[in-house]
């Protein structure tokens, strides 16, 4: 039992940073038809940022936190305007492409800019843990696991209750009838983009603590939250939500109950024979194209 | 390709040497000051006025850690750059791409920075003759740690997390066969992938099993997230490391999760409290903006060069590689931080024996040696 | 001579002739050593890059597993050839058979799959096959890696990497020319009716699971080949090789190089293989700034496809145009 | 019933949730005839052609067809992309073409089912592929010469006038051996005098491909002029089937669907 | 003069080497239906993606009530009430009929108009009712022709731009069209029409323009184009 609760808590604080992470990449798809192979690398650029900061002027790490998401808010907006605002009309394949480009791009700008030397974040409330029937749980763990969760849940709100929602899921659906709509499409792809990018970093900083901030710190946050997408499905916002946290308690179970070495593999298989059965993720529906 | 017979680099005045290391990419925080600790020796040694009126010229190629790039690199400076040696070529992906176009060069290469198996050769002739390993390779540290556990932590029962790359892997190869012949070390294992965002249920596996030693077999950001998941899980039980996480970085990471509940060691061949290292940090500063005076990594690029040199100032007359080799062959070699390495009649065994050092985050370098320098059987006390 | 030019099949072998001559260059010492090593990854790799674009852009089908393929066919080739001792040309067969077989399987999953659901799905797959090549450690040598060897045609002649290159070269050529046959044929129109849309496909008749199966089979198989040369001239393979990054890039070289274009392909490989390590990484001061190379590759990547999105294959041509359409104002200029 | 019928549809039915969209519907086709079906938007038309091609699988009945040797099969259940080998070939409401392909190459998709080479022989380009490939390439040629877009051959279908899409459509319908051609709304988004070419067209084809013509149209001008036989629909359910003169009399009709006439 | 609701000058338009536009002229006046005719690829729905803003002008101007629109965004043409029901429904799919109709609305502030509109175009197309909760995708071709001009309504236009309304419409409901287009240029709408109907526009119209290959080559009243000898040869088959 305590073991359980143990896995439990761990499993869902890493499944709010991929969820954060898929949430990002699921705002640019809904926004751009695009995949964001370089959510991950946002995420861990503006943790660098983050960091440095928080070692330069001590502050407590939630207002590093925040200065990094500012900063991640920026490069949203910055690689939005540079970028992908020109690219509007070419395929999404060829965007996906791009975001290729931004990781490469940004794995070779953070170490010339923060050295190459990993650095440490530390957790936002240092110390103290909540002993549950012998397992400990951090307060931390609780705080991340909060944050998460309220994050997401306004963001729904943002996105079912008001026309913006709408407005997101028509940029996506086609571009040009949206706008004749009088839907301000760059706006919302610009949004999309700063909002994505402050949702990696905030998921890379809660990832921080652990394992150190460096440039590939995210990878596997990358991998799992677009394999979260597919689990979840494109089509809504919270199926790659509810993804990201099925797959990181699985993770956790498969490896303690039945492997170390194969859980992972364990797990991708069975999604994969998931979604041979329901093609289009747990919530998704398939779209039919009627002639 | 093919065979040269006259040493091809060397001119009147200078020796061309170099080697490919990832500068660049997700290793680079290891490349990068390992290649500026081989600069900072060179350095030192040309501002002396170099090797019997030599000086080094060292050159670098960046490959990523990718092995397609290693080969070329390797290309490039055994044939278009014409280097006399490789010192501290670098990384498991790239010298197992590259040693058997090394071998077939018939170049010599001193140092090797990764502990991977293949390097190891009790018996090296022909061919395999220009390998000079001096790094412990991984499945030898493996059984130096086994040994530990045992002989200096009296354990029965040791958890070993590793990480399932090169490092953890070959580390976990060595415990697991000198548990073997030891007999009575019970071996718990469990994988854990690189950068793992979660480690909890391995660790938890251990609690369950309480093992009275654990083993940390990982390198780079598992190693931190490791420990403090096992501060977190109110471990309380010894743990060993590998010498390639002795630095002071990796300390300054850890120090405030485990704040005293449990002991980690690391296995060291690197002996930071020699005199050496006042020389070493004078160089150091000269050629690295970045504050390396304790970096593990840059210390092993120092001992390179220090190797190739040493080599390199026994040979008087005319130099040719076989004249150099059998000059790096003809007497044991000590290491400016270490025990001493012995060449002749084929032996690459690398580095044979490690001290014991204990991370200690108000020391200097973050750790302070706790046992000198022994092998394998005085450990184990026989 | 002149007509040979002007076909595309004397295009292609001019093309593989030149390549060829390359090993020779370098012995005259006219260019590097190391130069010649990258010209052979360019090599494999539009290999695997042909394949891919027969699926992405002729089906549209997309797949991320392109690395895990190419690891099969590296893996299985070494450890016929160095560990069964199985000829060279056996291997190679028995190398690019397994991973078409998988790659079959998947067509299947794709017939239900669709879109970024199966790109990713075929992501998942290569994490698999990358477990599979660490921790199967008796074939794939786990992290020590994998050592193979230049390959022996006939258990009597053993290449050197002159010989081995120019094997490449030449199979390069016959993989563009067999391409180009069947993409140019009913097959080719198949596909691309598939991809703009399944409805008039069905309507034609086109088996609408035969020809994802067979866009699979020839990703996977030319991948698999392009792992199976890989191992025999880099002579080595190792687990992180066959990542995610890996598979972008493929997909790099098809997008930049131009979709639906064999010599694209090309062109893309040459472009994320060949110029960092040629140019970027070879720039005067600045070329040995580390890290610099992935900034201009990712600038390069970005800007090609922001300029270009037809992809390069299209950059001559349009050169042509501009100064055909240059001449034509001139001349009307001066009436 | 002295005509040989080529299609007949017996008590068809197919709801999509709780919608009956097409509603226990029975006609037949004779062979050489042009048939046309009408009836009010969402009245089932569109979703009927899908049930005979077998896009739809129906709920309920039959849909029997009789093959080039006089051999009579229901259609239900059979592959969609076996339908064409049949004879029985379709338009679509909205223009189905491929974008990235030239109008001839458009056109030969249309025989895809004639080519007899697998990918192998293609890719080794032998002797079979060439020349069935040089074969079929003249007949789509011949077919653009009769419908005009001759000069237009190499010229991409993207960008087109919607006009020459529509007759691209109809033609990739010539390039098997149709028994039976399935319009839907050929004439739609056309203008008077190209409808008016457009019913003199199909006529054409209808003699001189001796085939069966079922369409969908919603321009009465066009289905009262070149149907023999007509069939109206609503919610799914026959409402009258006759000559063109009954059903412009027919008061069920003319309200549910013509209006007044002026 | 008289203040033109739109008012184009000289109005080019090129795709890449096509030349689609070639400098027209069209004057649409406040309150008034104005037809659009021409043959194929005449450039009427190119006259009217450029008024909207989503193809590029070469040269020429367009002005909204005096004020200058020439190649402004989109989404602010549709703001200053200048609404476009595009060629080819161009629904959304992957909506509801329901949610189709609120992005419609999107630049409508006033709940109530909404709900005005709403129960508008609900009367026009009872059928969209029945279908509110029904994928748009899964619409049949008539009904998605409903639901985009439904759409376009839902915006309370100031200038509606129409291309080919009726196109994929039964007989009956292409009647009620032309009414509904009638009631509401009654209500004050101003309405630039594209038709292949030619006769049951030119009944409707005001004023009329002939395109030929991106030339202007006939306008007048509709009430003389309809007995125009060359008009009834060109497009209205000779009836
Ligand atoms: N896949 C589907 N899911 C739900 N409803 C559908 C589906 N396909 C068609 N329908 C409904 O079935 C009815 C019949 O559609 P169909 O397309 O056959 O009409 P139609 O007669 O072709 O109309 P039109 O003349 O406008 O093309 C319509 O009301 C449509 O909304
Ligand atoms: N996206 C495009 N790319 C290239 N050419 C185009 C494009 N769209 C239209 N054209 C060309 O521009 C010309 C005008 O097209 P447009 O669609 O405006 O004509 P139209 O009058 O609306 O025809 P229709 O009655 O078929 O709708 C045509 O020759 C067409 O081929
Ligand atoms: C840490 C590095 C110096 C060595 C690295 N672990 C390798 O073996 O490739
Ligand atoms: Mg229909
Ligand atoms: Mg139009």
């Amino acid at each position: 039992m305590s073991t359980f609760l143990q896995l439990l808590f761990s499993s869902l604080e890493t499944g709010s940073v991929y969820a954060l992470a898929a949430l990002g990449i699921i705002i640019i798809f809904r926004t751009s038809k695009t995949t964001n192979f370089a959510q991950g690398s946002l995420g861990m650029f503006n943790a660098f940022v983050a960091t440095i900061f928080l070692m330069s002027n001590n502050i407590s790490p939630l207002v590093a936190a925040v200065v990094g998401m500012i900063s991640a808010f920026t490069t949203g907006v910055v690689i939005d305007l540079i970028i992908m605002r020109r690219a509007k009309n070419i395929s999404p394949l060829s965007k996906q492409i791009i975001t290729f480009g931004l990781i490469m791009l940004l794995s070779g700008v953070a170490p010339m800019v923060f050295g190459t030397s990993p650095l440490s974040f530390p957790r936002f409330i240092q110390s103290g843990t909540l002993e549950m029937v012998s397992a400990s749980i951090t307060h931390n763990a609780f705080l991340n696991i909060g944050i998460g969760i309220a994050i997401m849940l306004s963001l729904f709100y943002f996105l079912q209750k008001t026309k913006w929602g709408l407005a997101v899921r028509v940029t996506a659906s086609n571009e040009q009838t949206a706008r004749l709509m009088g839907v301000p499409t760059k706006t919302v792809t610009m949004g999309a983009w700063a909002v994505a990018a402050a949702l990696g970093t905030l998921s890379a900083l809660m990832l921080a603590p652990a394992i150190t901030v460096n440039i590939s710190m995210m990878d596997n946050v990358q991998i799992n939250a677009l394999i979260a997408c597919v689990l979840g499905g494109f089509q809504t916002f919270y199926g790659p939500v509810i993804g990201a946290y099925i797959i990181g308690l699985s993770k956790n179970m498969l490896v303690y109950y039945v492997s170390s070495t194969w859980g992972d593999a364990i797990l991708y298989t069975l999604i994969l024979g998931f979604m041979v059965f329901r093609p289009n993720g747990i919530i998704g529906k398939r779209i039919i194209k009627k002639v | 390709g093919g065979r040269v017979e006259t040493a091809q680099g060397v001119t009147e005045s200078t020796i061309k040497v170099g080697n490919s290391a990832a500068t660049s990419g997700p290793l680079a925080p290891v490349g990068v000051p390992f290649k500026a600790g081989i600069e900072a020796y060179f350095k030192m040694v040309n501002e002396a006025g170099g090797v019997n009126g030599r000086k080094i010229e060292y050159i670098h190629q960046d490959d990523e850690f990718n092995p397609e790039k290693g080969k070329a690199a390797l290309d490039r400076l055994i044939n278009d750059e014409k280097v006399f040696a490789l010192v501290g070529h670098f990384g498991t992906p790239i010298v197992g791409a590259t040693l058997n176009d090394i071998k077939e060069a018939g170049i010599p290469a001193v140092y090797f920075a990764t502990g991977t198996g293949i390097l190891y050769n009790e018996n090296a002739t022909g061919k395999d003759r220009g390998i000079y390993p001096v790094q412990p390779v991984y499945p030898m540290e493996g059984r130096i740690m086994a040994a530990w556990a045992k002989g200096e932590f009296k354990g029965s029962k040791v958890g070993v997390i590793y990480t399932n790359d090169d490092a953890g892997k070959d580390l976990l190869k060595g415990i697991k066969q000198e548990a073997e012949s030891m007999g009575d070390l019970v071996v718990i294992e469990q994988q854990v992938a690189p950068g793992a965002e979660n480690v909890s249920a391995a660790v938890t596996k251990l609690k369950d099993e309480n093992v009275d030693v654990v083993i940390i077999a990982a390198i780079q950001g598992t190693f931190p997230q490791i420990v403090k998941e096992l501060a977190k899980q109110g471990m309380d039980k010894p743990a060993i490391t590998t010498y390639v996480n002795v630095d002071q970085r990796m300390t300054e990471a850890v120090k405030a999760d485990i704040a005293g509940k449990f002991d980690i060691f690391g296995n060291a061949w690197v002996d930071m409290s020699k005199p050496e290292i006042e020389n070493y940090r004078k160089w150091i500063k000269e050629t690295s903006k970045e504050d390396l005076s304790s970096n593990a990594y840059a210390m092993t690029g120092w001992i390179a060069a220090h190797f190739f040199t040493e080599g390199l100032k026994r040979v008087d007359g005319d130099l040719t590689w076989e004249s150099y080799m059998n000059a790096l062959e003809s007497a044991p070699i000590q290491n400016p931080f270490g025990g001493t390495i012995d060449f002749s009649e084929g032996k690459r065994l690398g580095t044979q024996q490690m001290s014991l050092s204990k991370m200690n985050p108000s020391a200097a370098s973050g750790w302070e040696s706790y046992i000198g320098f022994k092998g394998i059987d005085e450990i184990l006390g026989n | 001579m002149k007509n040979m030019i002007n076909s595309v099949y004397g295009k292609y072998i001019l093309f593989g002739i030149a390549l060829c001559l390359t090993p020779m260059l370098q012995s005259f010492g006219l260019i590097s050593s190391a130069t010649v090593t990258i010209f052979g990854t360019i090599i494999f790799y539009a290999i695997v890059g042909i394949g891919l674009n027969v699926l992405l852009g002729y089906s549209g089908l997309i797949s991320l597993g392109t690395a895990g393929f190419m690891g099969l066919g590296a893996y299985i080739s070494a450890y016929l050839t160095n560990d069964m001792k199985v000829p060279f040309i056996i291997s190679l067969i028995v190398s690019v058979t397994i991973p078409l077989v998988i790659g079959l399987i998947i067509g299947l999953i794709s017939l239900r799959i669709e879109g970024y659901y199966l790109a990713i799905a075929t992501l998942g797959v290569a994490e698999i096959f990358r477990q599979v090549f660490i921790e199967f450690e008796v074939i794939t040598g786990g992290f020590s890696g994998k050592s193979a060897s230049y390959p022996k045609l006939f258990n009597l002649i053993q290449l050197d990497r002159a010989l081995t290159f120019i094997l490449m070269s030449v199979i390069l050529v016959i993989i563009m020319i067999l391409t180009n046959n069947f993409i140019h044929a009913p097959t080719g129109r198949a596909l691309l009716t598939m991809r703009g849309s399944e409805a008039a496909a069905q309507a034609m008749g086109i088996n609408l699971l035969k020809y994802k199966l067979i866009a699979f089979a020839v990703a996977t198989l030319y991948a698999g080949l392009g792992g199976v040369l890989y191992v025999h001239f880099i002579r080595f393979a190792y687990p992180s090789t066959w990542s995610l990054t890996l598979s972008l890039q493929v997909l790099a070289i098809i997008v930049i190089g131009g979709m639906r274009t064999i010599s694209g392909s090309i062109i893309g490989s040459f472009i994320v293989f060949g110029i960092p390590e040629l140019v970027l990484k070879r720039l005067p001061v600045i070329g040995n700034i580390d890290g610099l190379s992935f900034i201009f590759t990712g600038i390069l990547i970005i800007t090609v496809v922001l300029f270009y999105p037809r992809g390069l294959v299209y950059f001559g041509s349009d050169i042509k145009k501009a100064i055909r359409s240059k001449k034509a104002a001139d001349v009307s200029f001066k009436k | 019933m002295d005509k040989k019928k080529i299609l007949s549809v017996e008590n068809l039915s197919i709801a999509f949730g709780g919608l009956k969209a097409v509603d226990n519907l029975s006609f037949s086709i004779n062979e050489r005839e042009i048939y046309g079906l009408i009836g009010p938007n969402g009245a089932g038309k569109t979703t009927v052609f899908n049930c005979i091609t077998q896009f739809y699988r129906p709920n309920e009945g039959q849909v029997l067809f009789t093959k080039k040797d006089g051999e009579v099969l229901d259609l239900v259940g059979k592959k969609t992309h076996d339908i064409i080998k049949l004879g029985l070939v379709r338009t679509f409401q909205n223009v189905e073409l491929i974008q990235e392909l030239s109008l001839i190459d458009n056109l030969l998709i249309g025989a895809h089912i004639e080519f007899k080479t697998g990918i192998i022989s293609q890719a080794l380009r032998l002797r079979s592929a060439v020349k069935e490939e040089t074969e079929l390439r003249a007949k789509a040629l011949g077919i653009l010469e009769f419908l005009e877009l001759k000069d237009k051959k190499d010229e991409l279908a993207s960008g087109q006038p919607y006009g020459v899409l529509k007759k691209i459509e109809l033609g990739r319908t010539l390039m098997g051996h149709p028994k039976l051609i399935i319009l839907d709304e050929p004439a739609a988004g056309l203008n008077d005098t190209e409808t008016n070419k457009l019913a003199d067209l199909i006529k054409l084809i209808r003699d001189q491909y001796k085939c069966s013509i079922l369409l969908v149209e919603h321009d009465m001008r066009l289905v009262m002029d070149i149907c023999d036989r007509i069939c109206a629909i609503n919610f799914g359910k026959k409402l009258a089937e006759g000559t063109p003169k009954e059903i412009q009399l027919n008061k069920e009709v003319q309200e549910a669907y013509l209006g007044k006439e002026e | 003069m008289v203040q033109m609701a739109l008012d184009i000058e000289n109005l080019e338009v090129s795709y890449g080497n096509i030349r689609a536009l070639k400098g027209i002229n069209i004057k649409v006046p406040p309150g008034s239906i104005v037809a659009l005719l021409g043959a194929n690829g005449a450039g009427k729905t190119t006259t009217l993606k450029a008024i909207s803003g989503i193809v590029a002008t070469r040269g020429g101007r367009i002005k909204l009530f005096n004020s200058d629109i020439t190649n402004t965004p989109a989404e602010k043409i549709t703001a200053l009430g200048v609404i476009q029901s595009p060629e080819g429904r161009q629904v959304f799919p992957d909506l509801t009929v329901e949610e189709n109709l609120r992005i419609g609305a999107f630049t409508v502030k006033s709940k109530a108009e909404i709900k005005r509109n709403h129960e508008r175009v609900y009367k026009y197309f009872p059928r969209l009712k029945e279908r509110e909760k029904q994928m748009a995708g899964t619409l049949s071709g008539g009904e998605q022709q409903m639901l985009a001009i439904a759409r376009a309504l839902m915006a309370s236009p100031k200038v509606l731009l129409l291309d080919e309304p009726s196109l994929g419409l039964a007989p009956l409901i292409v009647q009620n069209i032309f009414e509904i287009v009638k009631e509401i240029n009654k209500e004050g709408t101003t309405i630039l029409i594209v038709e292949q109907n030619a006769l049951q526009t030119l009944k409707i119209a005001d004023y009329a323009y002939v395109l030929e290959v991106g030339e202007i080559n006939m306008e007048g009243k509709a009430s003389e184009l309809i007995q125009d000898k060359r008009l009834i040869e060109a497009y209205l088959g000779g009836h």
